[in-house]
């Protein structure tokens, strides 16, 4: 195992330890409510989240069409600058700026939320796998898991990503989902092993209750605590990864659906004379980024039992 | 006059947005020079906070500390933290609970006895070295000098503790505090520390406060015992006395609720019901009351004050409206 | 210890193998590749089945495979067909590997210089403003993706200002004489001032981009870890002592303090290699990062599967380090008890 | 001189699009002449230029190279038997100063020029001619992949050992300075083809020494032997010094006893900076003193910023291709029609293109011979495009529509937005589009070479100037990427190619040709001709004397800093 993994299992153990009822929850949530940071950060994510959804509403024109490409003459670097209409302008091709950000949130959202929950199904599946039934499945489920965790990951996604034969939208959310898989694998079989031997699935075993619903009723659940955690940060990372795929020309081709990394990606070789197309989605990406991080660095700290000081 | 005097000390815990929680609630006492004092009670009645105060050990922020504690006619309270860091250790020596958590796992032994030494006896890390050697052989540790370059996790517990204390004594402090010595430890174990300790102060002189709630440690070598319930002194009595004749409720309980192996047959025991949780503040009446089995309805009414007992010989204070009749345990033989 | 290293070498092996594997199937079954690239636009149906068989890319994918073994072991990974043609992916990797690790190191060093300080600073004054301002800086510092920040550093200091060049390790007219292929190195060894400086100023920038990530994770960590020795009951142990701050800092907090550091330490510099990627293409800095880069853009798959593997090595190995390193600091571990997990 | 451009380009806007861009073409390279000339008067010899390229060379032997990063190195070292006049793609004198032929145009004689030595100080003379000749011929193994010799194959076809026929015979020494190649049949890119740059003079002795065409496949891909990479020998007016891999640096150092004028620089550094933005930023930041293809969407703030940009008369052609293989409808003349008239290229050029891109009508630009503006032009009419689809029955249409990711190519500046311009307008005539896109070396060029495509996006960069480079190379084999083999025209239209570039009569082979565009755009329509865009170079103000290429053939030993 790697100082990486053992990290990941420390972590793991650590809040599940905490994790231990709907008492200690309750005391999070007190702490949680007088956080600024959380209250920051839940600010952030909510008002992400409602724009995200309301962005077709929202958006004042379709964002695939290039209403003002008559305003874009490429040779003399003439990119539609804001107008009536059109309070951001319009991209390199003459489309509108707002409706692209707007519908941008959309499918960053998308890329975010998918890439997390693939990345946690996976990681679900693999870390029950391994942490229930111990044993050999056990060794071979960590095998493969290390053997991913031994890249680094956002290299792990861009080889990922680069190695489908058509990109799409579909493949650099995969590409970006499988880098968690095993984070997450490894999240929950280390808290799931802590449960393993804590004093209430012991007694469950001794009053005889089947293995499976010892692992579905007791542990499992008693496990969800950092995988939780983990989810938020994963999906700040997603999204920022998802930009570096974008950057690396590995994004998704297709534009008329945009999304913040795409789009950011995109404004690289206009962003010195343009840096606006490229400063719009960078700073959303990063708002938003660290409104995930914020909410999840106070769940975290919320749920650690040491932080009650 | 007393090595140290605590007068009607106080400290109150303030988290932003929490009641404030009086750990601490006008506790006074004093210790002789060379004298054993014991502060008694259960977890949470403030006897551990008191040390701390003491030592000038409680945490920056948050903590309220009122009333005084003299050391030497010297207010300690009042010290700077320079002057307080020079106290510690030089005069002040304290020993804790968890051996294991309370040495420093990545120093050797042997440096984290030296470095009290050239802290406060000025001495060279050679110098050091070698008393450091011998303290470990005065506390009882084989073979000190291999010792001094292990490191804790290499020790047993009850090593451990001896180090400790070694630590604690290094300075040939005037006045030891140990908080629950022997608790982490193995009943035979307990019974070795508690000996090496009893001999220590005898030899040199040390006044000890020996923070407990295990009254057998109490009977084994305090002189003066100090029983506290809720952040207050309920009984303060010499040892024998104490044992003899408990008066407060609360200390009757106490003993009553050890087991005894010559208890006649039959006999059950009759521990204290109900737990701290279910204390009144005490500026409404008897913390104890709602526990107590002699409880009157003053006692919910009126704080009892501490007042000596009247018409004894021996000279004791008692915090009760409606204390255990004398008679009671008469006959009774001691612990 | 001994026996924990030599398994954990095994282990390493048995990765990289199980990789390679991976990525020779995966890069094999997909289209394009050598013979996109060297044919380019003149390409014809009929020339591309010429050269496809002159490659041997048309028999079963484990022939190939365990040809490319054979080689592999010789050392010979292939030739490079989109990253520098007609070099062999080995050389390429050797090459860049030293500016690469330049690079990585500097970023390394300015994280920890900065970060670990700022952790402690920040836990000691919890709660303080200090404290609230680096704690969210450093959750920015993650926040913002590295080659847009790598971008506006090169923007602001090296074209608006001009105190730093833009791109590559060094100008090409000081013809600095090569030894060790680490220029910085090289410079100070032939007595070349010139050079060395220039490489410097090279990678000044690259690197501040690359130790934004690293820091905060590391400023992070520092004060976490400081925040939980502070409270442990031998610091109360040394306060009890009336031992001075400065000792109390340095023997008792920091030494203990430092342990989850280091290990954060070591991932980090592994994860390093991914963050070079971005910044190296940013600040065309020819190290690993642009050749992945360029080899995932112009599909050359001999240099990708050599550069991922040796990055995967590399972490490993790292990662390998730093539980030694543990040894080192923590006596629990170092007389065995502990292990090696 | 920008201004004056300005003003130039200005007066004449009113004469319509196509003229002005003729004309500021021609002013563009004039002004290279100019600067060339104040070059020569201020001759301020000496100083080291560092110009940033694209990639870093292959090798330097150009006889097995393909990429531009080569040649535009091999070019400064080497030198052909004939070379293009700077700025343009017309033949003029090289390494030999004249030459003749038979009215068969079989047998040509080559004089040599006197006084030329290699870099290793060996002669140059009708040996060392011959000697490259044969060399080329006689490639063996390795040698003859594609891959390695794909200039040799495409333009003479095959070795000695007579497994495909070559157009090459035999190069016999008559004399010293003379040399008389025999070719096995007439074509019109004989003798233009010997200024590729693939088919320079090498020096025999320092071949021989580092045995030059010990090539190995390894891999893979091709090892190259010690010539190639580190001992190139010619007669340039540079001599190979160092390349420092681990920089990305190639050193050029001036040949001092050049037969010609000898450069003005001491030193020439290419310097390879992948990424385009920092190629520019380079340029800004003084850390460069050029670079080549600046994108268009910069030329007008590099202007801005005081530097030079020299614009290439545009020597290349972007078509939209049109498979015949999988479509039935597409064999449909009209569909076809209909989609050219959907195209609004106007509007396209206007938005995505660089000044002095111009809207093709031939397949190939107009300073190539055959080319005629009186060929079917199909002007963009949403309307009669889709009349004509409902003539065809096809109403709605659908096809797979490829474009790649992943590239630029100085015909296709940003081929998604190009991508998405032609959609919108193929869509606007109720077509629907199966959309494909892939990486340019990762799948895209494999499957439109297959022909999968139904309509793509590609185009041809020129390499000398002749119609047969750039509709020979797309439509002589009717197995080609748009399937012309499965459409009845198909065996047709490539027969005529061949015909018209055996024709040795030069005012019968323009007729043909020009008879040919004209059947391409009415009859055939394989592929609508697109746009015709000028690539550029950039170089900081106080360089001079640097004549862009149409066929991004560019001489440093012109180049000064002023």
């Amino acid at each position: 195992m790697t100082a990486r993994t053992d990290k990941i299992d420390k972590l793991a153990q650590h809040t599940a330890r905490s994790d231990a009822g709907v008492s200690l929850a309750a005391a999070a949530w007190r702490r949680l409510r007088r956080n600024p940071v959380f209250l920051l950060g839940a600010a952030i994510v909510v008002a992400f989240v409602v724009l995200a959804l309301l962005a077709p509403l929202l958006a004042p024109h379709d964002p695939a069409e290039p209403m003002l490409g008559d305003q874009v003459v490429r040779a003399r670097n003439e990119i539609p600058p804001s107008q009536p209409g059109h309070p951001l302008g319009g991209d390199q091709v003459g489309r509108d700026l707002l409706s692209r950000l707007l519908v941008g949130a959309q499918q960053t959202l998308l890329v975010g939320v998918l890439a997390t929950l693939i990345g946690l199904a996976g990681g679900l599946v693999l870390g029950t796998l391994a942490g229930a039934l111990s044993g050999w499945v056990d060794t071979v489920v960590m095998r493969v898991v290390d053997v991913m965790l031994s890249i680094p990951g956002l290299l792990l996604a861009v080889s990922i990503g680069s190695l489908f034969a058509q990109p799409n939208q579909y493949t650099v959310i995969l590409a970006v989902a499988i880098v968690q898989i095993p984070v997450f694998a490894r999240l929950l079989r280390g808290s799931m092993l802590a449960q393993r031997h804590s004093d209430h699935v012991l007694a469950a075993r001794a009053l005889g209750v089947r293995e499976r619903a010892i692992v579905f009723r007791h542990m499992l659940p008693n496990s969800l605590g950092p995988v939780i955690v983990q989810a938020t940060l994963v999906l700040a990372i997603a999204i920022i990864e998802a930009a570096g795929l974008s950057f690396l020309g590995l994004g998704n081709p297709d534009d008329r659906l945009p999304e913040w990394g795409q789009m950011l990606g995109q404004a690289q070789n206009v962003i010195d004379s343009h840096p606006e197309l490229a400063f719009w989605p960078a700073g959303c990406i990063v708002v938003v980024a660290l409104g995930f991080t914020l909410v999840g660095e106070s769940l975290r700290e919320a749920l650690d039992p040491k932080s009650r000081r | 006059m007393a090595l140290l005097e605590v007068r009607d000390l106080k400290v109150e815990f303030r988290r932003r947005g929490e009641e404030p929680v009086r750990a601490v609630d006008g506790v006074s006492f004093d210790v002789q020079p060379g004298q054993t004092v014991g502060l008694v009670g259960e977890s949470g009645c403030g006897k551990s906070v008191t040390a701390l105060t003491i030592m000038g050990l409680l945490p920056k922020r948050g903590p309220h500390v009122s009333g005084s504690a003299r050391f030497d006619a010297t207010e300690l309270l009042s010290l700077s933290d320079r002057q307080m860091r020079d106290r510690r250790g030089r005069d002040l020596g304290m020993v804790f609970q968890d051996p294991l958590s309370s040495l420093n796992p990545v120093v050797p032994i042997g440096l984290q006895v030296t470095e009290v030494l050239e802290r406060h006896r000025g001495m060279s890390r050679r110098q050091a070295t070698v008393e450091a050697a011998d303290l470990l052989d005065k506390v009882g540790i084989p073979d000190p000098r291999r010792r001094l370059d292990e490191y804790p996790h290499q020790l047993s517990g009850g090593m451990r503790q001896r180090a400790l204390i070694a630590i604690a004594l290094a300075c040939r402090p005037r006045l030891l505090i140990a908080d629950e010595p022997t608790t982490a430890l193995d009943v035979t174990i307990q019974a070795q520390i508690l000996a090496l300790l009893a001999n220590l102060v005898r030899d040199t002189e040390t006044a000890l406060i020996m923070i407990t709630h295990d009254l057998g440690v109490v009977a084994g070598l305090c002189d003066e015992v100090n029983v506290l319930y809720a952040g207050r002194v309920v009984e303060r009595a010499k040892r024998h006395d104490l044992f003899a004749i408990p008066r407060h409720p609360y200390t009757h309980g106490l003993l009553s609720s050890i087991p005894r192996l010559d208890a006649p047959r039959g006999d059950r025991l009759s521990p204290i019901t109900g737990s701290v949780a279910d204390n009144i503040p005490w500026t409404t009446g008897c913390a104890f009351a709602p526990r107590c089995p002699n409880a009157l309805d003053v006692c919910v009414e009126v704080t009892p004050e501490m007042t000596d007992d009247v018409g004894v010989p021996d000279n004791r204070s008692l915090r009760c409206h409606n204390p255990v009749e004398r008679a009671k345990r008469d006959g009774e033989a001691l612990v | 210890m001994l026996r924990y290293t030599v398994r954990r070498l095994l282990q390493l092996v048995l990765v990289v193998v199980a990789l390679s594997l991976l990525l020779f199937a995966w890069l094999r079954s997909l289209p394009g590749g050598p013979v996109s690239a060297l044919l380019g636009e003149r390409a014809t149906p009929a020339l591309r089945a010429q050269l496809t068989a002159e490659l041997g890319l048309d028999q079963p994918i484990f022939v190939q495979y365990f040809k490319f073994l054979g080689r592999a072991l010789s050392g010979d990974f292939g030739v490079s067909t989109g990253v520098q043609p007609g070099d062999s992916a080995m050389e390429i990797f050797l090459q860049r590997f030293p500016a690469t690790l330049e690079l990585s190191v500097l970023a390394i060093l300015i994280a920890v210089a900065v970060g670990i300080p700022l952790g402690y600073l920040a836990a000691r004054r919890r709660g303080g403003v200090l404290d609230n301002l680096s704690v969210v800086g450093s959750l920015i510092g993650v926040a913002v993706p590295v080659f847009f920040l790598a971008f506006v550093l090169k923007q602001v200091f090296a074209v608006e200002l001009g105190w730093f060049p833009t791109t590559g390790r060094q100008e090409g007219g000081l013809d600095a004489t090569r030894v060790t292929g680490f220029f910085v190195l090289d410079g100070l060894i032939t007595r070349e001032w010139d050079a060395a400086w220039d490489a410097v100023k090279h990678l000044i920038l690259p690197a501040i981009a690359l130790s934004s990530i690293p820091f905060s994770v590391i400023f992070r960590i520092t004060r976490a870890s400081v925040l939980d020795v502070l409270d442990e009951d031998f610091v109360r142990t040394a306060e009890s002592k009336g031992l001075t701050t400065p000792v109390i800092r340095r023997r008792h907090v920091l030494r203990n303090a430092m342990l989850p550091v280091v290990t954060t330490i070591g991932l980090q510099t592994g994860a390093l290699l991914a963050g070079a990627v971005l910044t190296e293409k940013v600040f065309a800095f020819p190290g690993i990062g642009q050749a992945l880069a360029i080899g995932f853009e112009r599909r050359d798959y001999p240099v990708l599967l050599l550069l991922i593997l040796c990055a995967a090595g590399v972490f490993v190995l790292v990662n390998l380090a730093v539980d030694l390193s543990y040894a080192v600091i923590d006596p629990r571990i170092r007389s065995g008890s502990g292990g090696g997990r | 001189m920008v201004q004056s451009r300005k003003v130039r380009t200005g007066r004449l806007a009113a004469v319509g699009l196509s003229a002005v861009l003729v004309l500021s073409a021609c002013a563009e390279s004039q002004r290279g002449q100019n600067d060339q000339g104040a070059g020569d008067a201020t001759a301020k010899a000496g100083g080291t230029m560092t110009f940033a390229t694209e990639g870093a060379p292959k090798l330097f032997d150009p006889f097995f190279a393909t990429d531009g990063a080569t040649f535009r190195t091999s070019q400064q070292i080497f030198e052909g038997l004939v070379e293009f006049k700077p700025g343009t793609a017309e033949v003029e004198a090289g390494l030999a100063e004249k030459w003749e032929s038979t009215p068969d145009g079989k047998q040509w004689t080559f004089t040599l020029r006197k006084g030329a030595k290699f870099h290793d100080g060996t002669e140059f003379n009708a040996d060392a001619a011959c000697y490259n000749f044969n060399r080329w011929y006689n490639q063996k193994g390795a040698g003859q992949s594609p891959a390695v010799t794909g200039y040799w194959q495409d333009n003479f076809g095959g070795f000695s050992d007579g497994a495909k026929p070559s157009l090459f015979k035999s190069c016999t020494v008559k004399d010293p300075q003379t040399a008389v190649v025999e070719l096995t049949s007439y074509t019109s890119k004989f003798p233009d083809i010997l200024g590729l740059p693939s088919f320079a003079m090498q020096s025999p002795t320092a071949m021989k020494q580092h045995n030059a065409d010990n090539v190995v496949q390894q891999g893979d891909s091709f090892v190259y032997p010690a010539y190639g990479q580190e001992h190139p020998s010619g007669t340039g007016p540079f001599k190979f010094s160092k390349y420092d891999k681990a920089n990305g640096t190639v050193e050029l150092v001036r040949n001092e006893d050049y037969w010609g004028t000898k450069a003005l620089l001491d030193k020439l550094i290419l310097r390879a900076i992948p990424d385009e933005t920092a190629r520019k930023q380079a340029l800004q930041s003084g850390d460069v003193q050029g670079y080549d293809l600046p994108s268009p969407a910069d030329w007008d703030q590099l202007k801005k910023d005081g530097h030079k940009l020299l614009i290439r008369p545009a020597f290349n052609v972007m078509y939209l291709g049109i498979g015949q293989k999988n479509n039935a409808k597409l064999r449909d003349l009209k569909v076809r029609q209909a989609i050219a008239h959907a195209i609004d290229r106007e509007g396209l050029i206007k938005q995505q293109y660089p000044e002095g891109a111009k809207v093709a009508e031939n397949l190939y630009p107009d300073t190539v011979s055959g080319w005629t503006a009186d060929v079917q032009k199909y002007e963009y009419n949403p309307e009669k495009a889709k009349t004509l689809l409902a003539e065809a029955g096809a109403s709605n249409l659908e096809v797979t529509f490829y474009w790649p990711t992943e590239v630029t190519r100085p015909y296709m500046p940003n081929p998604r937005d190009i991508f998405g311009f032609i959609r919108g307008n193929l869509e606007a005539i109720g077509m629907k589009l199966n959309v494909v896109s892939k990486p340019w070396n990762g799948g895209y060029l494999e499957d439109v070479d297959q022909a999968k495509a139904d309509v793509f996006l590609l185009g041809w960069n020129g390499d000398y100037n002749t119609p047969d480079n750039f509709i020979g190379n797309f439509f002589s084999d009717p197995n080609n990427r748009f399937a012309t083999g499965s459409a009845t025209w198909g065996a047709q239209l490539s027969a005529e190619i061949k015909a018209a570039d055996a024709e040795p009569d030069t005012n019968k082979r323009k007729a043909m040709y020009e008879a040919l565009n004209k059947k391409l755009k009415a009859e055939y329509l394989p592929a609508i001709p697109v746009a015709h865009s000028p690539p550029a170079l950039v170089t900081s103000a106080k360089v001079s004397g640097l004549v862009p290429s149409p066929l991004t053939d560019e001489r440093f030993h012109t180049v000064s800093l002023g």
